[in-house]
């Protein structure tokens, strides 16, 4: 048995069979009993583990290869034509190792920072691990659909049992929300069997359909992802989930189920229906631009920190959007890829910051209880490492060059720019309305003479708190300073997917 | 050279690095020995450059360091293209960094942050490298971020100032709204050439410039035109041109040092430096030259007016920066970029040299910064006094100090510069440079004066502890004086006659000002003996004049003039309103949308009606379907009877 | 005909021998051990399987002059008939005794209710198919009224019993109509003189099949022919509820295929759009108004409703992928419902029956291991994947795009979205809020080892459907 | 001639009638089993003149089942309202409502 | 002719009747009702030859399931005049659903026609048709399996209502033999001892 040959199906069932003995096992509901310490380094270990193991997928990735990697396939449900395939390749490989990245760093950093019920806390994240690596690495519809929506159980949870005040509201919304978006998703996926017989993603791509049916699959499509990117209008669960979910949980959410949405237009969408795509590609970057602009504004006006870092990741994703769906403004020559490219860099950058910068507001809030920026001011006095942290983010945050925030909005810029003026001039204001709310809460929040009591107790990083954000801070100036590994891993990927996009299914 | 280049980048990042990081371990002394010793290695080696360009015919180098990225064939790398403009900008930023360095020990001897602080004017210092040395757009602009970055954060170093961390925000906003024109000019530069690399893209520059773009539709514009506006827009950000040059005196909350490293000498020149390596592309558009020079005329006259009206020391000598830049500009406007670069380079010598002055009279003040609370500090302070009154003369260009050179070749190149056809664009940068003369002699002079010479202002407390500065900063003044005041003489022929900038800077023979003056050159001594018949001297020394008059001799004046003419004075008291515009206008306009957009969009139209008035909906439907199930028999079996009777209605009558 | 025959009834033969067993062997057992009925009553009910197993899945065999039919499909229906009812006896022990209404007759009544199932899933004319009902139909009522001095029991019991009666009159009124159109009672009989005679599908048919539907909407709680539902699932003490929940659900499944399918199958055209109307606003009536419920035994059954409405789109197909679909779905249901009720069960104790949502608030504060379960059990039936219940909503969602109609799927699914958050409800109370009773649950081993089978089964279905998906394909293909 | 029609007629008219009584009723649950009892009888009447007019005699086998049936239902349905009235000391319709909504 | 006229005259008596169920403010009266409503019923089953139903409606129903009704009535004491208070608030909506389902079924019957025609009457019964024997030959043979299902339905309803209605009433006295059996004179008598009173 050949390692790499299995290694996906280990990455994704290592983590949940993992999450199913810590929830079997349990703590005995007690956070500071020696089983929950032992439930903890479990979580750790098997996230570790999942890490290194991930490693071996990076080590073993060929850049060059046009197909699928790490192929596994084995009928499933026979009955229906659906295999357990999995298989990844330029796009879903970058995503699986941020996935495997940032989930040891969510472990450390709840550490001790959850006091009720940490073996199912720890557990539902590796739970969610295995399943987002599911969706990233499915070759088949169903497979995908499931992991897709497997998912969302026990983030639900995460939000509900170890949010704050309004979780209730917030979880709800955020499952009712995103399940809405993905049931649509899987009348589309019905449909397709349908017409092609089986759920394989490549026949759904192989199969011609009319431009009606192209189009209202797209549509079908548009609603799942968009919801989970977010896109405007349909973002308003965001800013709810973000604000009430727990440290860990926001920092999944914003690192990496958020990329799901992007995912799933460059895997499913893209290619399945080009030439709905190509029909909604004008709505799509209206949609893009917006979210850009309007998110922008609004977030600026934010009180609440995590909210405002909510309402920023929605900004960004929209530089995600715009560099897919600016795909058809090209007639040949540079353009299209970088666009892609972009938003694929955006993805994975915004990844390590928003999860960042929601591992710093956690930091904040572990030690004082608020999210109101009003409750905080001159941090800096008493916590100067943490800071300088939370200024390298909010800098990334603000796509600054030489931090990973830039190298995506930079491609989709130039991109974009190349496809309409007017595009490149509306995404290019997130330069100034990404600064202005970042370096706004910056200046409330960190700069400043102490404002309170509470800020004058504060403690500075202790060293978990460091190593995790060390850890990003360096992943972070790393992809920004040479994003070339990770732009190889894709190029080929990338082009051929436009090669495929471009020729009509009709 | 290439380990040569590589050493002078990373020597300060290395420094800065290890003082950030290990501040605590090395200590204060050994934070500003290692920047010291990283700036100093990058100092060296950039003057040995220097020299192998100017004696040794080194020739420019274009050189890959890595590839950034490549992707969908756009190659993104980072690497030196170092050439002649190059490697003096090097020199200059080096060394005056090197020198701020060395005055920093003395100004900041006391502050706890002194590690931070030395880790990040090393860490400008690289930025700094990093934008002058580059070979392509995304490297320039990751230097440009950079050091505007640093530049917040120097800004913003004492944090637990109000104004402070006001004013670095400010800066960073500012200098994004040019960035935001910045990246679309590179954007636009890689739609029509496909590339990043300057010589890639100058190679391509003729053709790019008989492109057309709609930007409004049926409305062509030329692509250089566009391409250059917008990147002019970025270096009026970052060289602070009016309107966004509301950051610049703002900045001066920041310590004394960093106002003379960046908002003086290097960083702010830095859209200067870049409009001369894009001369490639400007000179083949005059629109975009155009609006280069009237944006600068107008920074020139009407930035310099304002510095009359300060009376904090550091905005009085900001306010001349930012004349003095708009100067640079009308020179760049006048295609005469190597008068511009050459004002560059003497502006940074005897503007950081004011600036460390300055910085020298506020540490003796006990960091008193208002110039009405000083006076007759001359006895006390005899060296800041008469590098001050160097850096002074330097400013207002009096003949033989190098700001006379380059100012006065500058106002000639405006001047001789025929191709705009004589229209209002030339008149307008005309007048405003020679009247700037005149405004700038009287500002900077009021200051001397004020601060300097005349009554002891300041209260006793101060003025007992007043005495000259120790040698660390003294030192750096000196080695700034120098320069200041002699540098024009050695280095103005072959700078700007002599083609020393060779291939580095391109002007079409059409527009080539410097050339069509190169007939007139005769050497230093002769432009000396010749400054007497020129309007320059007469103006700068009306201005000296004036301000002798009105502060010191006849110090009641300036009370009744400002009485009489209340509503000028409002006018540049609120800076012409620009900050207005700024915070109150499109600061607070922003806010206010996105309170709009917040509450009325999101809260109130998606949220409130869309998605939970979508539940709300449901729920109401669930009721009001709840109320059906009475509990009454009859009623279940009446539904029942109704569900059969409309099943044989439609059988029998719809089918 | 051969006596040997008979054995092919022989399930039916042996449950009816091992009835008259227990009624006798109750009447000698005291209050004290009535525990030993319910042993007995398992006894019956695993000699049940051991004969199904024995005796089937034969070639299709019709007996009885044709009253009686044994098949792929009756076998899988009474196996697990046999062993949902197991199921509910076995829940519901405690709680009867604990009630102190552990009567030898609950356990009689489930098992002849169990033999009307099975003469329903055998029959083979309309004749034993009603019969069949009415065993099943009385038996219910009379458990949901068994606990005499209960109030509501005695409410829902009364109006189960005359809605129930005008159901089964409407059903009969079609009948005498199908009868009278074709001349015969049995369905293949009557699919053979509509096959050779077309003019036979007219008006007199399609009234009858009017009447039939209601007969058959009633017995799956279907809109309008619903209402009775949820007054009897909450009037109803729990395990009595439980019982209706389960196997008659399978019943139920078994009147449609056999009469509109293997009956009345060419009149598909008729009655596809009579059921698809039931079917949506069953789908809609059912999600819409279990979200305004606090009683989770209502929610439940208006869950049901919606379920139904699921279980009737598929067949309204009238696919015989769309048969498997209402197979597997109605098989996967009541797995999870039996679940469901169980876990209520399981909350009530001495006196007090937790049917108030807010009776699982802090469940996973209390007995984590049970809230895991009843979340399980949720989730699938919300249909969110990897439980059971999606792969039953993906097949019934594939059936109806694969006929056509894909805008009806769209409304399938945005239904199942507004039903997901009653079932969200729940989890969220156990695992969002603070208990008020911090009381660990109680429960016999072998309660908790097939509760936690039974939930964890909804589980293990998502993950491998694959063989009772190719099974009911198999059966119905 | 009087023939089948007449009597499907007059089933018709019963089994209408009988609905109407369960529908219309709110004064007592003993009527609604009455006209349970009419229902079947109007089901009973269809099978005997389809039964007649078929010449078949499964259709008359068919009513006696149901007659045997509707007794059995009858004595069920009477000891479910025994059993409420005993709880209730009240068996009219209107009042049986406390499950609802 | 005659036949129908006397068709006419009993399907109207027991309309009638039927109705008088149905709005009979009385439950006796109703319950009367529904008696005559059966009777003419037997007789128009009567009519056509349905001997065996016939007697079997009279026997069973009027015999058998009337009394208990009748019975059950009287039994549960109902308060008449609270059982008066009429119609439920939409009866008139509701007796227009019903007259609908009456047009459409009578629509369904005379103009729509249906599987066959009879208008001319039913056919004439072969000579010496016994209903009661043919009726006997297929019920034992044919419908064996529903006729034992009956049975268990019957068995069932024995069942039901037991359960339902038999209770042991709290003021009823019953011996318990077994308890009698069992017991021992120690339960009974207890012997206890005393110390003799002082004599004072």
């Amino acid at each position: 048995m050949e390692f790499s040959a299995h290694l996906l199906s280990i990455l994704i069932w290592l983590p949940i069979l993992g999450g199913a003995a810590l929830v079997a096992i349990g703590d005995g509901n007690d956070a500071g009993s020696s089983r929950a310490r032992l439930m903890r380094m479990a979580a750790l270990g098997i996230s570790v583990l999942t890490f290194l193991l991930s490693i071996g997928l990076y080590a073993g990735f060929d850049n060059t290869a046009t197909g699928m990697q790490f192929n596994e396939q084995i009928p499933w449900v026979a009955s229906l034509n659906v295999f357990y395939a999995l298989g990844v390749d330029g796009i879903s490989a970058p995503l699986i190792l941020l996935t495997t990245f940032i989930t040891p760093l969510v472990v450390i950093a709840s550490w001790d920072t959850i006091k009720s019920r940490p073996a199912q806390y720890f557990a539902a994240f590796l739970i969610l691990e295995g399943l987002m690596i599911g969706v990233f690495s499915a070759l088949d519809a169903l497979l995908f659909y499931v992991f897709w929506e497997a998912m969302l159980i026990p983030m639900f949870l995460i939000i509900g049992v170890w949010g704050g005040a309004r979780r209730v509201y917030a979880t709800l919304k955020f499952f009712l929300y995103t399940f809405l978006g993905s049931v649509l998703m899987l009348v589309a996926f019905i449909y397709l069997y349908g017409q092609t017989g089986g759920f394989d993603l490549f026949g759904f791509m192989a199969a011609p359909l009319s431009l009606t049916a192209q189009k209202l699959i797209f549509v079908a499509f548009l609603i799942a992802f968009a919801v989970k990117v977010p896109m405007w209008p349909v973002h308003t669960w965001l800013p709810d989930a973000h604000v009430e979910a727990p440290t860990g949980g926001s920092v999944i959410l914003a690192a990496i189920m958020l990329k799901m949405g992007g995912y799933g237009f460059i895997r499913l969408s893209l290619p399945i229906v080009p030439d709905g795509s190509e029909y909604f590609a004008g709505m799509m970057i209206a949609l893009s631009l917006i979210a850009v602009v309007y998110i922008g504004f609004v977030a600026l006006m934010q009180k609440d920190m995590k909210k405002l870092i909510a309402y920023s990741s929605i900004a960004h994703m929209g530089f995600v959007t715009l560099g897919f769906f600016i795909l058809w403004s090209f007639d040949g020559g540079t353009g299209a890829g970088l666009g892609i490219t972009g938003g694929m860099v955006q993805m994975i950058s915004h990844g390590l910051i928003s999860g960042a910068m929601f591992l710093c507001v956690g930091v904040l809030y572990d030690r004082v209880h608020s999210r109101e920026i009003a409750d905080y001011g001159g941090v800096a006095n008493t916590m100067p490492v943490f800071a300088a942290f939370m200024v390298l983010f909010a800098m990334a945050n603000a796509g600054l060059p030489g931090t990973s925030g830039f190298v995506g909005e930079f491609m989709v810029i130039i991109a974009s720019f190349k496809a309409n003026f007017w595009f490149a001039f509306l995404a290019a204001t997130t330069l100034i309305l990404g600064a202005a709310y970042t370096l706004w809460m910056i200046k409330r929040v960190i700069y400043g003479e102490v404002a309170n009591d509470n800020v004058a107790a504060l403690k500075d990083l202790n060293g978990r708190e460091f190593l995790v954000l060390a850890i990003l801070a360096v992943s972070v100036l790393i992809v920004g300073l040479w994003p070339a590994p990770l732009v190889d891993m894709m190029n080929v990927t990338i082009e051929k997917l436009i090669e495929q996009v471009g020729q009509t299914k009709l | 050279m290439y380990n040569y280049y590589l050493t002078i980048v990373l020597a300060p990042l290395a420094a800065a690095i290890i003082a950030g990081l290990a501040g605590k371990q090395i200590g204060r002394a050994g934070s500003h020995w290692i920047t010291i010793l990283g700036v100093g290695t990058s100092c060296a080696l950039s003057m040995l450059v220097l020299m192998n360009m100017f004696w040794g015919g080194a020739v420019a180098e274009n050189i890959s360091v890595y590839t950034w990225a490549v992707t969908d064939g756009l190659r993104m790398e980072v690497g030196f293209l170092v050439d002649r403009l190059t490697a003096l900008m090097m020199c200059v930023v080096t060394f005056v960094s090197l020198m701020v360095h060395i005055y920093t020990i003395g100004y900041m001897r006391e502050d706890p942050g002194y590690q931070r602080f030395f880790s990040y004017i090393s860490l400008f210092t690289f930025a700094m490298l990093m934008l002058v040395m580059s070979n392509n757009f995304l490297q320039l602009f990751f230097g440009w971020e950079a050091v505007g970055l640093v530049s917040y954060l120097l800004i913003g170093f004492w944090y637990k100032k109000e104004t402070a961390i006001f004013a670095n925000l400010k800066a960073f906003l500012v200098n994004r709204v040019g960035d935001f024109g910045f990246i679309l000019g590179i954007a636009a530069v890689v739609m029509f050439t496909g590339s990043l690399d300057y010589a890639e893209v100058f190679s391509q520059a003729d053709s790019v410039a008989t492109q057309n773009i709609e930007v409004f539709s049926g409305t062509p514009w030329n692509a250089m035109t566009l391409i250059c506006i917008l990147l002019f827009i970025g270096a009026m950000g970052k060289s602070a041109q009016a309107p966004l040059h509301v950051w610049l005196p703002d900045s001066m909350e920041g310590p004394t040092p960093i106002s003379a490293l960046i908002h003086a000498a290097t960083m702010v020149t830095a859209g200067i430096f870049m409009v001369a390596r894009m001369s490639p592309l400007f000179e083949l558009s005059t629109t975009a030259l155009a609006v280069v020079i009237v944006v600068g005329s107008f920074t020139a006259f009407f930035m310099g007016l304002l510095g009359i009206v300060q009376n904090d020391i550091k905005r009085v000598v900001a306010y001349s920066t930012l004349s003095q830049l708009g100067y640079m500009t009308v020179a760049l406007g006048a295609s005469a970029y190597s008068a511009a670069i050459f004002h560059l380079m003497t502006h940074a010598f005897f503007k950081a040299l004011l600036f460390l002055a300055a910085g020298s009279v506020i540490i003796a003040m006990h960091h008193e910064q208002d110039i009405r609370k000083m006076g007759g500090i001359r006895k006390y302070m005899p060296i800041t006094y008469w590098t001050s009154l160097i850096g002074s003369l330097a400013l207002i260009g009096f003949p033989g100090s190098s700001g006379f050179f380059s100012k006065d070749l500058l106002i000639e190149a405006v001047k001789e510069s025929h191709w705009h056809g004589q229209g209002l664009v030339y008149w307008i940068a005309y007048l405003s440079v020679l009247l700037g003369v005149f405004v700038t002699a009287l500002y900077s002079f009021r200051m001397f004066f004020l601060v300097f010479h005349g009554k002891e202002r300041m209260d006793a407390e101060t003025k007992s502890h007043l005495h000259e500065t120790p040698a660390v900063v003294t030192v750096p003044l000196i080695l700034l004086a120098i320069p200041s005041a002699v540098i024009g003489w050695y280095t103005v022929g072959p700078v700007l006659f002599g083609d020393y900038f060779g291939d580095a800077i391109f002007v079409k023979d059409t527009q080539d000002v410097i050339a069509h003056m190169t007939s007139g050159w005769h050497g230093s001594l002769a432009l000396l003996l010749h400054a007497v018949m020129t309007p320059v001297f007469w103006l700068a020394a009306a201005g000296v004049f004036a301000a002798w008059f009105l502060y010191l001799y006849r110090s009641d004046i300036p009370a009744k003039i400002k009485d009489r003419m209340s509503g000028v004075y409002n006018l540049l008291d609120r800076k012409y309103y620009f900050d207005d515009l700024w915070i109150n206008g499109f600061a607070a306009g922003g806010r206010a949308l996105g309170q709009l957009l917040w509450k009325k969009g999101d809260e109130l139209i998606i949220d409130g009606l869309l998605v939970n008035g979508t539940a709300r909906t449901v729920g109401r439907i669930a009721a009001a379907v709840r109320q059906l199930q009475t509990g009454y028999l009859y009623t279940y079996a009446f539904a029942m009877i109704i569900g059969l009777t409309v099943l044989l209605g439609w059988l029998i009558w719809l089918r | 005909m051969d006596i040997l025959d008979y054995l092919v009834a022989a399930p039916e033969i042996t449950l009816l021998g091992l009835i008259c067993v227990v009624l006798i062997a109750d009447l000698f057992i005291d209050d004290e051990n009535r525990v030993r009925t319910f042993w007995l009553s398992m006894l019956a009910l695993v000699v049940m399987l051991v004969v199904l197993d024995s005796t089937g899945p034969v070639a299709r065999t019709v007996i009885f002059s044709g009253s009686y039919v044994s098949d792929g499909l009756s076998h899988i229906l009474k196996l697990s008939a046999v062993i949902f009812v197991g199921i509910a006896f076995l829940y519901s022990r405690d709680y009867l005794r604990a009630n102190e209404i552990h009567r030898g007759e609950f356990y009689l009544l489930g098992l002849i209710g169990l033999l009307g199932m099975m003469i329903m899933m055998s029959a083979n004319s309309l004749l034993t198919m009603y019969l069949g009902l009415e065993t099943l139909a009385l038996s219910l009522y009379a458990l949901v009224a068994i606990d005499r001095n209960n109030v509501t029991s005695a409410e829902s019991a009364m109006k189960y019993f005359i809605l129930g009666a005008i159901a089964s009159g409407c059903l009969l009124y079609g009948i005498s109509w199908i009868y009278g159109v074709t001349g015969s009672l049995q369905f293949h009989e009557i699919a053979a003189a509509i096959g050779s005679d077309p003019s036979l599908n007219d008006l007199p048919l399609w009234f009858g099949l009017a009447f039939l539907i209601v007969g058959i909407g009633f017995k799956f709680g279907a809109v309008p022919f619903h209402m009775w539902l949820p007054d009897v699932y909450q009037g109803a003490r729990t395990p009595v509820t439980l019982y209706i929940a389960s196997a008659p659900k399978l019943a139920a499944l078994a009147l449609f295929l056999r009469i509109l399918v293997d009956g009345l199958g060419n009149l598909h055209e008729t009655w596809a759009p009579m059921i698809m109307v039931i079917a949506v606003l069953s789908l809609l009536v059912g999600n819409f108004v279990a979200i305004a419920q606090t009683n989770i035994k209502r929610m439940l059954g208006y869950s049901a409703i919606a379920h139904v409405g699921f279980i009737l789109l598929a067949l309204f197909c009238g696919t015989e992928q769309g048969n498997a679909a209402a197979l597997f779905y109605t098989l996967t249901y009541v797995v999870a419902a039996a679940g469901a009720f169980g876990m209520v069960i399981l909350l009530s104790r001495r006196g007090y029956d937790a049917e108030n949502l807010s009776d699982f608030k802090g469940l996973n504060a209390r007995s984590p291991w049970f809230a895991l379960m009843m979340m399980f059990l949720m989730f699938s039936m919300a249909g969110v994947p990897p439980f059971v219940g999606f792969f039953a909503k993906l097949n019934v969602i594939s059936a109806v795009v694969d006929s056509g109609y894909t805008g009806l799927a769209v409304l399938m699914v945005l239904a199942s979205v507004v039903g997901a958050y009653y079932y969200l409800r729940v989890i969220w109370y156990m695992y969002f809020e603070e208990a008020e009773d911090k009381a660990v649950l109680q429960a016999n081993r072998d309660t908790r080892l097939v509760l936690s089978l039974n939930s964890v089964a909804v589980l293990a279905l998502g993950i491998v459907p694959g063989w009772l998906l190719a099974l009911c394909i198999q059966i119905l293909g | 001639m009087i023939g089948l029609e007449h009597y499907l007629t007059l089933a018709a008219m019963l089994f209408v009638l009988s609905i109407a009584g369960i529908i219309v009723n709110r004064r007592n649950l003993i009527l609604l089993l009455m006209c349970v009892e009419l229902m079947l009888l109007a089901v009973n009447f269809n099978f005997i003149a389809f039964s007649r007019y078929l010449g078949d005699e499964t259709g008359q086998v068919f009513v006696f089942f149901i007659l045997t049936v509707a007794a059995a239902e009858a004595a069920i349905g009477l000891a479910i309202l025994v059993v409420l009235f005993r709880n209730r000391r009240s068996i009219a319709v209107q009042e049986l409502n406390t499950l609802k909504g | 002719m005659l036949h129908s006229i006397l068709f006419y005259m009993f399907a109207f008596i027991m309309l009638g009747a039927a109705a008088g169920v149905v709005f009979s403010r009385n439950p006796v009266h109703s319950v009367m009702f529904l008696v005559l409503t059966f009777f003419q019923s037997a007789i128009l089953w009567l009519m056509v030859e349905a001997e065996f139903l016939a007697i079997v409606l009279v026997l069973v129903y009027v015999g058998a399931v009337m009394v208990l009704f009748l019975f059950v009535v009287m039994m549960l004491e109902v308060n008449i005049e609270a059982a008066k208070r009429g119609l439920t608030r939409y009866a008139p909506f509701a007796i227009g659903v019903a007259l609908l389902m009456a047009v459409e079924l009578i629509q369904l019957i005379w103009l729509r026609g249906h599987g066959g025609s009879s208008a001319g009457g039913f056919a004439p019964t072969p000579e010496g048709y016994s209903n009661t024997k043919a009726l006997g030959s297929v019920l034992y043979t044919e419908h064996v399996y529903a006729f034992e299902i009956a049975a268990v339905i019957l068995l069932l309803a024995i069942v039901a209502a037991i359960t339902l209605t038999m209770r042991k009433r709290p003021g009823l006295k019953v011996q318990n033999i077994a308890a009698q059996v069992a017991v021992r004179a120690k339960d009974r008598v207890r012997i206890v001892k005393m110390d003799a009173e002082k004599k004072q």
